[in-house]
């Protein structure tokens, strides 16, 4: 399961230092001498004209070769079991959108035998528009290979609040806000058109930039009819959960057994990571606790919601909601060797259903 | 911003903060809704401008105090207080100035052909909520900073100000 | 005929939604630690709200107030489980640990082993 | 109206329902806990579930404007500023939850609470026609009768308020500016210290 | 229209009930042991809270309290929260 060639997209980010630190740990983690662990550390140049000018390429060469000397440094003694490259890629091309970037990084991934991609959590190749979430969606849809973002932790705080935002970002916000503030009148006077727009203008243009995570695309009417799918699929699951935690509450000898769980799930981002975890607290039984990157730690009350937990039954519908029904087929987390009983059972009862195919794989570097 | 974050940093909430970015819209509508709708239905302003500070807490809790301060100027907070009382101020000394009496809202009908309930509207919309909004968000930046001044940075002059944070609570239901 | 039908599902709905709002009372008494609370309290008790104000809902018919109950069903649903998560992760955060069957120690005792035990979480 | 003491129970067109029961039940359990609670923090908490019960009163009492107020200003904001003011004091240890309760004290507040409680029979029952606050043409008559007519206003308490009196709303929404820039000054700060 | 009373009774029974559940969850209020107990036991109080007022709303035929019921549905989280903030070394991380 340890996987050791890895790729980093780097740009002049604060998390840079603290992402090479996650990449090289990762890759030496299960690398001996003998079969070295592999970092690539690529840098995608920025689009604003067509030919790359000397100083882009310059900055670029100046942040490689910084992030492969951090890398040698955090190698130390294991210096030997750990290969670093480094490549500029897109020279020749017009980037402009994060499905280029995607493509790029897809090539990469075939020519270089990838098998793990991490990001870092404020990569930005300078294409002018939030990226991160539909860059993960982008590489999750193209290759097989796992995406993460590294775990790390900012000087200032987790997210800035403040985002760019964009013209089709306000526009949605403006109807969402107009929409609602109908919804609540219930009659369409001009005083409530007329009151409506400045209500939504006022919304739109103090929140669109908190709550916006992304700009808008394309792909946005085609996730929220798969979210409105996936609700009656998440009510019933929600109902027939309830049923039977609901059996065992009432239950006079009260037959539980809780234990803190930890899941890998595969979904990146965090509009995909908050339906998931709020999907699971929904669904008795289970009990999102922490969330950190894609690893969620869950408290389980009975070993039936453990073990439907551990089948990613949720992980899949949430899969399918934000990348597409093509992106469902993945084995579920326990197939995966993602699942690890926290607080396994110390004594030997045969109820303990769950076998925790305990693997340190990449849950240790979440803390 | 500032380095020496002590020691393991405080990582906020994914998950909280994805549902304060998904309500907040919500809530900040309603608050606008209640304010502009309090002539005729329950609600009103008081309640809309208390709901538009909630909003605003709301994100703070989410994302911390020190990112929503960058957000939400300082000015932007006086303005709202302030602006409210000198509004509903002059929406009362106008009926004055053409010869009536404070806040008669007859006058508005009489000089400018305005309805009076327009007069109503606007002490509720310019007057009320932006105090209101503007005197919880203020309270809450005020009294959040008085704990945080600890030999933290952004408390410049006095960082034994600490001490006298728990006055202000009185202050604060004079809200109702 | 409707008319029966239709009190009918709105008793059933009230019904239902009252029997999941025990079933959350319940378990908010009854079960060991703050952790298995928090389960109760943000499932049966979010599905409990949802049956009863369904059968508002359906109760209202079609008219303008209705939508206001449909809202209030998806604002809970949304609000609910962050609430449980921001609660259990502030349980986390403050060190108290989750009770297990093998564990002899009760909620009271797990508190105070955060609170002295001093071990981050 | 009768003057015979009959016990709490006013005399009211209809029987106390049974919501109203639960209800006052509640609000009296949460408000018993407010005052006997030991943790400050607990306290608060608990104090959030009593502005709750009292929403609901107001609801019932088809109150909607001051149950709206209830619920925006107790679930969020007092709750929150009172938070904020208390996270850094001291909890008590012990194990004991409640505060111990003083005899002399109890007997004071008794007869307090039993003086307060005798009044509740000289108020008019709700929606009572033949209370005091109908006979009164010259002002609430006159409000209930001429207050759209005089305002274009649909919500009475609006009209009141912003209308009749307003100046009165002038003032009480500069107490509020006022408290504001109070607390600030106690503080000696401006809201955001650095700019 | 034989069934409207009914109805009615149903739902302000349903309110009473809820209420009681409201007073079973109290408590836990009081108890504790911890702070979080407490808070999500208010958290499931307010909850029924917005029930309540739905339900009474739908029973005494007075829509508005829907409205009331949507504040409450909207800020009933934030307490909570604003607790996962404070109890994390006294509110020194807001």
């Amino acid at each position: 399961m340890s996987s050791k060639r890895i790729l980093v997209p780097v740009s002049e980010t604060s998390t840079l230092r603290e992402t090479v630190g996650y990449a090289v740990k990762e890759a030496l983690d299960g690398a001996r001498s003998d079969d070295p662990g592999l970092v690539r550390f690529v840098w995608i140049c920025s689009p604003q004209t067509d030919t790359v000018t000397d100083e882009q390429k310059e900055a670029g060469e100046e942040i490689l070769s910084r992030a492969s000397l951090w890398a040698t440094e955090d190698a130390g003694d294991h210096e030997a079991e750990l290969t670093v490259e480094t490549a500029i890629l897109g020279e020749s091309e017009y980037i402009f959108s994060p499905s280029d970037v995607a493509a790029l990084l897809e090539e990469e991934v075939a020519a270089s035998d990838i098998d793990r991609i991490v990001l870092d959590p404020e990569y930005d190749p300078g294409i002018g528009a939030p990226l991160l979430r539909p860059l993960e969606v982008e590489l999750a849809q193209r290759t097989n290979v796992t995406v993460d973002e590294a775990p790390v932790e900012r000087a200032t705080r987790r997210v800035p609040l403040l985002r760019q935002t964009s013209a089709a970002g306000v526009g949605v916000l403006f109807g969402t806000a107009f929409v609602f503030y109908q919804i609540l009148n219930g009659a369409f006077t001009l005083f409530d058109l007329v009151t409506g727009t400045m209500s939504a203008t006022i919304v739109a243009v103090t929140l669109a930039r908190v709550s916006l995570n992304r700009r808008p695309d394309s792909g946005m009417p085609v996730r929220i009819v798969r979210g409105i799918i996936y609700i009656p699929y998440l009510l019933y699951e929600i109902i027939a959960a309830n049923l039977v935690v609901s059996a065992v509450i009432l239950n006079p000898r009260l037959p539980i057994d809780p234990r803190m769980t930890r899941v890998r799930a595969d979904v990146v981002g965090p509009l995909p990571t908050t339906t998931l975890a709020n999907s699971i607290t929904l669904t008795p039984g289970t009990l999102t606790v922490r969330v950190r990157g894609q690893h969620l730690v869950v408290h389980t009350l009975i070993p039936w919601a453990r073990d439907g937990l551990f089948d990613g039954s949720l992980e899949r519908a949430v899969r399918f909601v934000f990348y597409g029904r093509g992106s469902m087929a993945i084995p579920s987390p326990k197939e995966r060797g993602d699942t690890e009983v926290l607080q396994p059972p110390t004594e030997e009862d045969g109820a303990a259903s769950t076998d925790p195919q305990t693997q340190e794989d990449t849950t240790g570097g979440a803390e | 911003m500032s380095e020496s974050q002590e020691e393991s940093p405080y990582v906020e909430s994914q998950v909280i903060m994805t549902t304060v970015q998904l309500i907040a819209p919500f809530s900040m509508t309603y608050g606008l809704f209640l304010l502009f709708h309090g002539a005729d239905t329950p609600g009103g302003s008081f309640q809309g401008g208390a709901i538009i500070g909630a909003t605003v807490l709301m994100i703070a809790f989410a994302f911390g105090i020190e990112v929503t301060r960058e957000w939400l100027r300082n000015r932007t907070v006086v303005a709202l207080a302030a602006g409210g009382v000198a509004a509903f101020g002059m929406v009362g000394l106008v009926p004055v100035l053409v010869g009536g009496k404070f806040l008669e809202y007859k006058m508005y009908k009489e000089v400018f052909g305005i309805k009076a309930k327009w007069g109503l509207e606007a002490i509720e919309i310019l007057g009320v909520a932006p105090i209101v909004a503007g005197v919880v968000c203020g309270l809450f930046f005020a009294i959040a900073a008085g704990y945080l001044s600890n030999g933290d940075t952004w408390d410049s002059r006095s960082p034994t100000d600490a001490d006298t944070k728990s006055t202000p609570t009185t202050e604060v239901t004079d809200d109702d | 005929m409707m008319g029966t039908i239709r009190a009918g599902a709105i008793i059933a709905c009230l019904v239902l939604g009252l029997l999941f709002t025990l079933v959350s009372t319940v378990g908010v008494l009854r079960l060991p630690d703050i952790y298995s609370r928090a389960h109760t309290a943000s499932q049966a008790d979010t599905l409990g709200a949802g049956f009863a104000i369904t059968g508002v809902v359906l109760s209202l018919g079609v008219q303008a107030p209705t939508i206001k109950a449909v809202l209030l069903l998806v604002f809970i649903f949304v609000t609910n489980p962050t609430a449980a998560h921001a609660i259990t992760r502030s349980a986390d955060e403050e060190g108290i640990e989750a009770w297990t069957v093998d564990d002899d120690r009760s909620d009271v005792d797990l508190a105070a082993d955060a609170e002295t035990g001093g071990e981050n979480a | 109206m009768s003057v015979g003491l009959v016990p709490l129970a006013v005399p009211q067109p209809e029987p106390i329902s049974a919501v109203e029961a639960a209800l006052f039940v509640f609000v009296l359990l949460t408000a018993v806990a407010t005052a006997m609670l030991r943790d400050v923090l607990a306290v608060i908490v608990v104090f959030a579930a009593y502005s709750l019960g009292m929403a609901i009163f107001y609801a019932i009492l088809l109150a909607p404007d001051v149950a709206m107020t209830e619920a925006a200003i107790g679930a969020g904001v007092t709750t929150i500023l009172l938070l904020l003011t208390i996270a850094k004091t001291v909890r008590p240890n012990e194990d004991r939850i409640l505060e111990r309760v003083d005899g002399t004290g109890l007997v004071v507040v008794g007869a307090f609470a039993a003086v307060l409680i005798a009044t509740v029979n000289e108020f008019p029952a709700v929606g009572d026609g033949e209370s005091m606050a109908w006979f009164n043409p010259a002002v609430s008559q006159y409000y209930i009768e001429s207050g759209y007519a005089d305002t274009g206003v649909e919500n009475a308490v609006t009209a009141v308020l912003a209308g009749y009196r307003g100046f009165d709303t002038f003032g009480e929404a500069t107490v509020v500016f006022a408290a504001g820039v109070a607390t600030l000054i106690v503080l000696k700060r401006t809201v955001f210290t650095r700019e | 229209m034989a069934y409207e009373a009914l109805i009615t009774d149903a739902f302000l029974a349903v309110a009473a009930a809820f209420m009681l559940l409201a007073i079973g969850m109290l408590y836990r209020a009081v108890k504790g042991p911890t702070t979080q107990d407490r808070v999500l036991a208010v958290n499931v109080i307010g909850t029924n809270t917005v029930v309540v007022l739905a339900v009474l709303a739908a029973g005494l035929g007075e829509t508005s309290l829907l409205d009331v019921a949507l504040v409450y549905a909207l800020l009933n989280f934030l307490m909570a929260v604003a607790i996962s903030k404070f109890t994390v070394d006294r509110g020194g991380v807001l």
